[in-house]
C-alpha cells in the first residue's frame, strides 16, 4: 500500500524528507485541503443561524459529518458525537462536566502510561475539589498491571472513572481495552477510551466505553479540531464547559436555557473548516479501510522495532512487546535531542524528549527518548532511512 | 392516495414554477388554505422547538387515523405546514411512523430538513411522527 | 475600495450573491487560503515539541503571528497574546481563570446589548460560585447608559470586573469605550472588552483594556482561532483553563508545574493552520489599513441605513445612531424569517432572529430582527441590491 | 574583536561547510574545546529552564568585563553554548546588553531562535543577557 501520492507535501519536491513523526500529527492528504478550500471559496459562511444558500450549504456539510463519525466509532446516534477542538478538550470537558460535582469520595484511574491530556485535566479537578487519582503501573513487559486495576477498582467506595488510552503515545503498545472495558463496567466504573493514537490505526467501537475522544489532526485531518464521543444521556443534564452561542436554547438575564446535545459543548463558531475537512479524512480513511490501515502499519511497526533492536547502542523501549504505530527507543551514550537533531539533518524527522507522557518516561527511562511513528504513507524503505542515518549518527556521537 | 405519490404530486407542481422566488410565494398561498388553527391551541405545550418563528401543532384521532392541526405566524413556515399536512394528514399511525423523512428531498426545497436549521419543518415532521407513536 | 477581487468566493462564479451577513463570519480571502494549504502541503507538523525542519517551520511561523497580533492591537508583549479557539473561549477563559475565586461579593457589569458569548460564561460562574451581575441599560438613542454605569461601579463592594462589547453585533453603535475604560479604572476594575465586531473595522488599542477578545473568522481568517490579549501578570498565576499537553512544564503524578504564558492557558495541539493562517490575514487587513476599512464601512452603513430608513415598511433599530458595520431592522407585518428566505431566494443573504443576543432584541423589538452586515468588500451596489429585494418581497408579504 | 565581527568569522567559517550534518560535527567539535565546568556548580539554580537536555550558565565579573561559564550534556548543545561563549564571552556588560539577538540568525543555524524552541540557546542567550543587566 502505497498512499504517499495522495499527499501533496510527499510529492518529489520534499522526496528528501522521511516524516516518523506521525504520531504528533499526522500528514493531509490533498482532498482534504480541497474540500478546506471549497468550504471557503464555495460557501464560506457561519452554520445554524443563518437561512440563506451559504449558511444552508456550510450547515449541512458540517452536521453531515456527525453521522460520518457516528458510523466510523460504531456510535448509535448523532447527538453523542460532538465535535471538540481536539482530544484535550473532549477529556476537559469530560472532567468538568461530567465529574462537575466529584469529590475526594469519587476516584479517576489512570494508567501510569497516560499523556498529559489525560493527567493534568483530572489534577486540576482534584485541585478544586479533591478527586482521588490512582494510577495502574505497567507490567515489565510494558502491558497494563490488570491485578492492580482490580484492586484499585474494587477499593472505590464513590463514583469512578477509568480513563485511559487505548494506545499510549509513549509505549505504542495496545491497552487491552476490552479487558479494561469490562473490570470497569463490572464494579459500575465509567469508562473514558483516549483514541488519540488507536481512532486512525485500530477500529473503534464505542459500545466498550461510556467516553471516546480522539483529534483530527492525527488521522489526516485539520488541526484544530477533534471528537467527543458521549454516551446517549451521559452529558445531557451536566452544566456545560464553555458557555456562548449556539450552545443555549435562550438566553435572558433573569435565566437561561441550554441547548441539547450535542450542541450544548459546541460553544460559539466552532471551527467549521476543520469540522467539515474532518469528514473528508475520516471518508478517505474508511474508503482505505481501517484494517488495512492496521495491517499497514503493524508491518512497519514489527519492521522497525526489528531493525533497531538490531542496533548495538539502541535500546528499545519494551523491546520484546508488539508495537503499532510507533518505537520508542534511546541510543546509549547519546542524548537524545543530539540524536534527532543530527537525524534532522539527513531528512529523518523524529521527535525526541518526553512525548508529553513524563511520568511513565522519568520512570521507565529516565530521560529524554526518541519516537519514530509512522502513518499509512510509511514505507519500509523510509525505516530504512531511518535505519542508515542512525549508523551514521552514532559514528561521531 | 399514497404518501409516496402525494409528494410526487406535489414535487411536479413545485417545479413547474421557473424560480425560488415564485415558489415561496405558492407555498405562502397554500398557507392561506391551511384549516383554521383555533386560538385557544396556541399553547407554549404545542409549541414545536427550534424555529425562529412560532409554530404549533395539535393531532387528534379520528377513526383509523390522526388529524393534525398546525399554524404558524412565518408564512412561509405556515406554507410548508399545509404542504406537510397535505401530504401526512389523516393517514393511520403507521403511515405515518414507517414513513421515510428522506423522501421530502425530493421536493427540491432548499435546506427543507437540514439538521440545526431553524425553519423548523424537520421539526415539524419529527413531532407529526412522534405523536403518531 | 474595491476589494472584491481579493476573494475567491466573489469571483464571476457567485457574482449573484449578495453577502450581508460579515457580522457572523467574513469571507476569507485567497492569502489566507493559500497560507493555510502552505502549511498543509510544506510544513504540516506539530510545534515546539519537534526539532526536524517541518516542526522548526511550523513553530517559526506559529510564533511569528504573536507579534503580528501584538503590532494590530498595539500591546506590549509576545506573551500577552493567547491564542484561542474564538472570541467565546476567549471570554471564558477570563470568567474561568481571571475570576476563578470570585463570590457573591464580586460584580461582573455588562452591557444590555451583549452577545451571549459575553452573558453565559458569567450566568455559568455565577451558578457555581455566587458572582453578582450588573445590567447596564442603553439609553433610548442606543448608547450606553453611563449615569447607572457609574452608580453601578461607585456600589460595588469586592473585586468588579467591567466586561462590554465595543461594537454590540445587535446594534452596530460603537460603546465610547474610553469613556467605560476611564469610569472602570478609576474604580479600580477591571476591563474586558469584546472586540468580535470591533477589531475588524476600528483602530484597537490595548492600554484602554485590560482584556481584549476577538475572533479570526470575523477578521477575514480562519474558523476555530482567536485571540485572547491579557495583559502582563493578569493570568500568570491563575489556575489554567485546560489542562493537557504545552501548557505545562513538567507533569508528575505527585506534582504538576504550569508552563508561562501564553503558552499555559494553549493547551494540547491548537489549530495551528488556523493560527498561521490568522496572521496572514491580519498582515493583509494592515496592509489595506484599518482606518480605510473603518472609512468604507462607514459609508456603507450611513448609506444603508439611510436607504432602509426611506422604505415606508421597514423599522431600523435605533434609526437615528450612527452604525458601524451592521444595521437592524424589522419589516412591519412581516416575520423577519420569512424576509430573510425571500431575500434568499434573490441572492440576498442577510441574518434573521435574535443574533446571538436575545436581551436586547427581546426588550427593544420584541421579535426576531433583520440584520445587513458589512465587510470591506461591501459596496453601494450591494447595498441597492438589498433595497430592491426588500421591495419585491414587500409586494408579497 | 566586536560582536558583530565573531559572529561574521564565525559565520564565514560554518558557510565553509557543505552540509547541515557536518556543520554540526564542527560545532560538536567546538564543544569539545570549552573551558571545564565545574561539578560543583551544576546546581538547579543555574539551570537555563526550556530546553530539552540540561545546560548550566554561571557568570562571574572579572574587572570590567563579564566571564561566562556554561555547559550541557547534550552535545550539540554544548557546542552551540561555546559558539556563543566564543561570541559573547569577557566583553563589558553594556556590550552585552546592547547586543541584538537578531544577529546570531546570520549564523544560519537552523531554528537557532526559533521561540518556543526547545534547543536552549534562544534562551542561554537571554540568561546571559540578563546576568549582564
Ligand atoms: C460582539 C460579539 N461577541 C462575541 C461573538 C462570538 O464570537 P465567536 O462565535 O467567534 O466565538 C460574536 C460573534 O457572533 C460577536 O458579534
Ligand atoms: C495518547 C494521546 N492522548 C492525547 C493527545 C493530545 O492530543 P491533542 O494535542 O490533539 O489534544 C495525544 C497527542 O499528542 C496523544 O498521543
Amino acid at each position: 500500500m502505497n498512499k504517499k501520492c495522495d499527499f501533496q507535501i510527499l510529492s518529489d519536491l520534499n522526496d528528501d524528507c522521511v516524516y516518523l513523526d506521525s504520531a504528533a500529527t499526522s500528514l493531509t492528504p490533498r482532498c482534504v485541503t480541497d474540500k478546506i478550500g471549497e468550504y471557503y471559496n464555495c460557501y464560506n459562511a457561519n452554520i445554524h443561524r443563518g437561512i440563506h444558500d451559504w449558511a444552508e450549504r456550510a450547515t449541512g456539510e458540517y452536521e453531515g459529518v456527525r453521522p460520518i463519525v457516528k458510523e466510523f466509532i460504531g456510535a448509535d446516534q448523532d447527538k453523542e458525537i460532538v465535535f471538540t477542538s481536539g482530544t484535550t478538550h473532549g477529556i476537559n470537558i469530560v472532567a468538568n462536566c461530567f465529574c462537575s460535582d466529584w469529590t475526594s469520595k469519587d476516584t479517576v484511574i489512570l494508567s501510569e502510561a497516560e499523556h498529559h491530556a489525560n493527567i493534568v485535566p483530572w489534577q486540576q479537578l482534584k485541585a478544586r475539589q479533591g478527586l482521588r487519582i490512582e494510577v495502574i503501573p505497567l507490567l515489565p513487559d510494558g502491558h497494563l498491571d490488570f491485578n492492580r486495576l482490580s484492586m484499585a477498582i474494587q477499593q472505590v467506595k464513590g463514583r469512578c472513572i477509568v480513563s485511559m488510552s487505548i494506545l499510549p503515545n509513549a509505549t505504542g503498545i495496545m491497552l487491552d481495552y476490552q479487558q479494561v472495558s469490562q473490570m470497569s463496567r463490572d464494579h459500575g466504573a465509567t469508562v473514558l477510551f483516549d483514541g488519540a493514537q488507536s481512532v486512525p490505526r485500530v477500529k473503534s467501537d464505542v459500545s466498550y466505553c461510556d467516553f471516546l475522544v480522539f483529534s483530527g489532526h492525527k488521522i489526516y485531518g485539520p488541526t484544530g479540531v477533534g471528537i467527543l464521543y458521549a454516551g446517549d444521556g451521559l452529558l445531557d443534564e451536566m452544566p456545560p464547559y464553555m458557555g456562548g452561542g449556539d450552545m443555549i436554547k435562550s438566553v435572558r438575564f433573569e435565566r437561561t436555557t441550554y441547548n441539547d446535545m450535542p450542541w450544548r459543548y459546541e460553544a460559539g463558531t466552532t471551527n467549521i473548516a476543520g469540522v467539515i475537512g474532518l469528514g473528508v479524512a475520516l471518508n478517505w480513511v474508511e474508503n482505505i479501510g481501517i484494517e488495512n490501515i492496521y495491517q499497514h502499519e503493524k508491518e512497519i511497526s514489527d519492521y522497525a522495532q526489528k531493525q533497531l533492536n538490531g542496533l548495538d547502542r539502541v535500546s528499545v523501549l519494551y523491546p520484546e512487546a508488539e508495537k503499532l504505530g510507533l518505537v520508542v527507543f534511546t541510543v546509549n551514550e547519546a542524548q537524545s535531542v543530539d540524536v534527532a537533531t543530527l537525524l534532522n539533518t539527513q531528512g529523518v524527522a523524529v521527535r525526541s524528549g518526553y512525548l508529553c507522557a513524563e511520568p511513565i518516561l522519568v520512570s521507565q527511562v529516565g530521560r529524554g527518548v526518541l519516537r519514530a511513528s509512522f502513518g499509512i504513507y510509511t514505507t519500509q524503505d523510509d525505516i530504512d532511512r531511518l535505519i542508515d542515518a542512525l549508523n551514521k549518527v552514532m559514528a561521531i556521537l | 392516495m399514497t404518501i409516496e405519490a402525494e409528494i410526487q404530486d406535489i414535487k411536479e407542481m413545485l417545479d413547474d414554477i421557473p424560480d425560488d422566488f415564485a415558489k415561496y410565494s405558492t407555498i405562502i398561498e397554500m398557507g392561506d388554505e391551511l384549516e383554521p388553527y383555533p386560538e385557544e391551541f396556541k399553547l407554549d405545550e404545542l409549541k414545536v422547538p427550534g424555529c425562529q418563528s412560532d409554530l404549533w401543532l395539535v393531532a387528534e384521532r379520528k377513526d383509523d387515523v390522526l388529524h393534525y392541526r398546525a399554524t404558524s405566524d412565518a408564512v412561509i413556515v405556515k406554507g410548508l405546514v399545509a404542504l406537510m399536512l397535505q401530504i401526512l394528514n389523516d393517514r393511520t399511525p403507521e403511515e405515518i411512523r414507517d414513513f421515510d423523512t428522506d423522501l421530502l428531498k425530493e421536493l427540491g426545497i432548499k435546506g427543507l430538513l437540514t439538521p440545526g436549521r431553524q425553519n423548523g419543518v424537520g421539526s415539524l415532521v419529527q413531532r407529526i411522527q412522534l405523536l403518531a407513536a
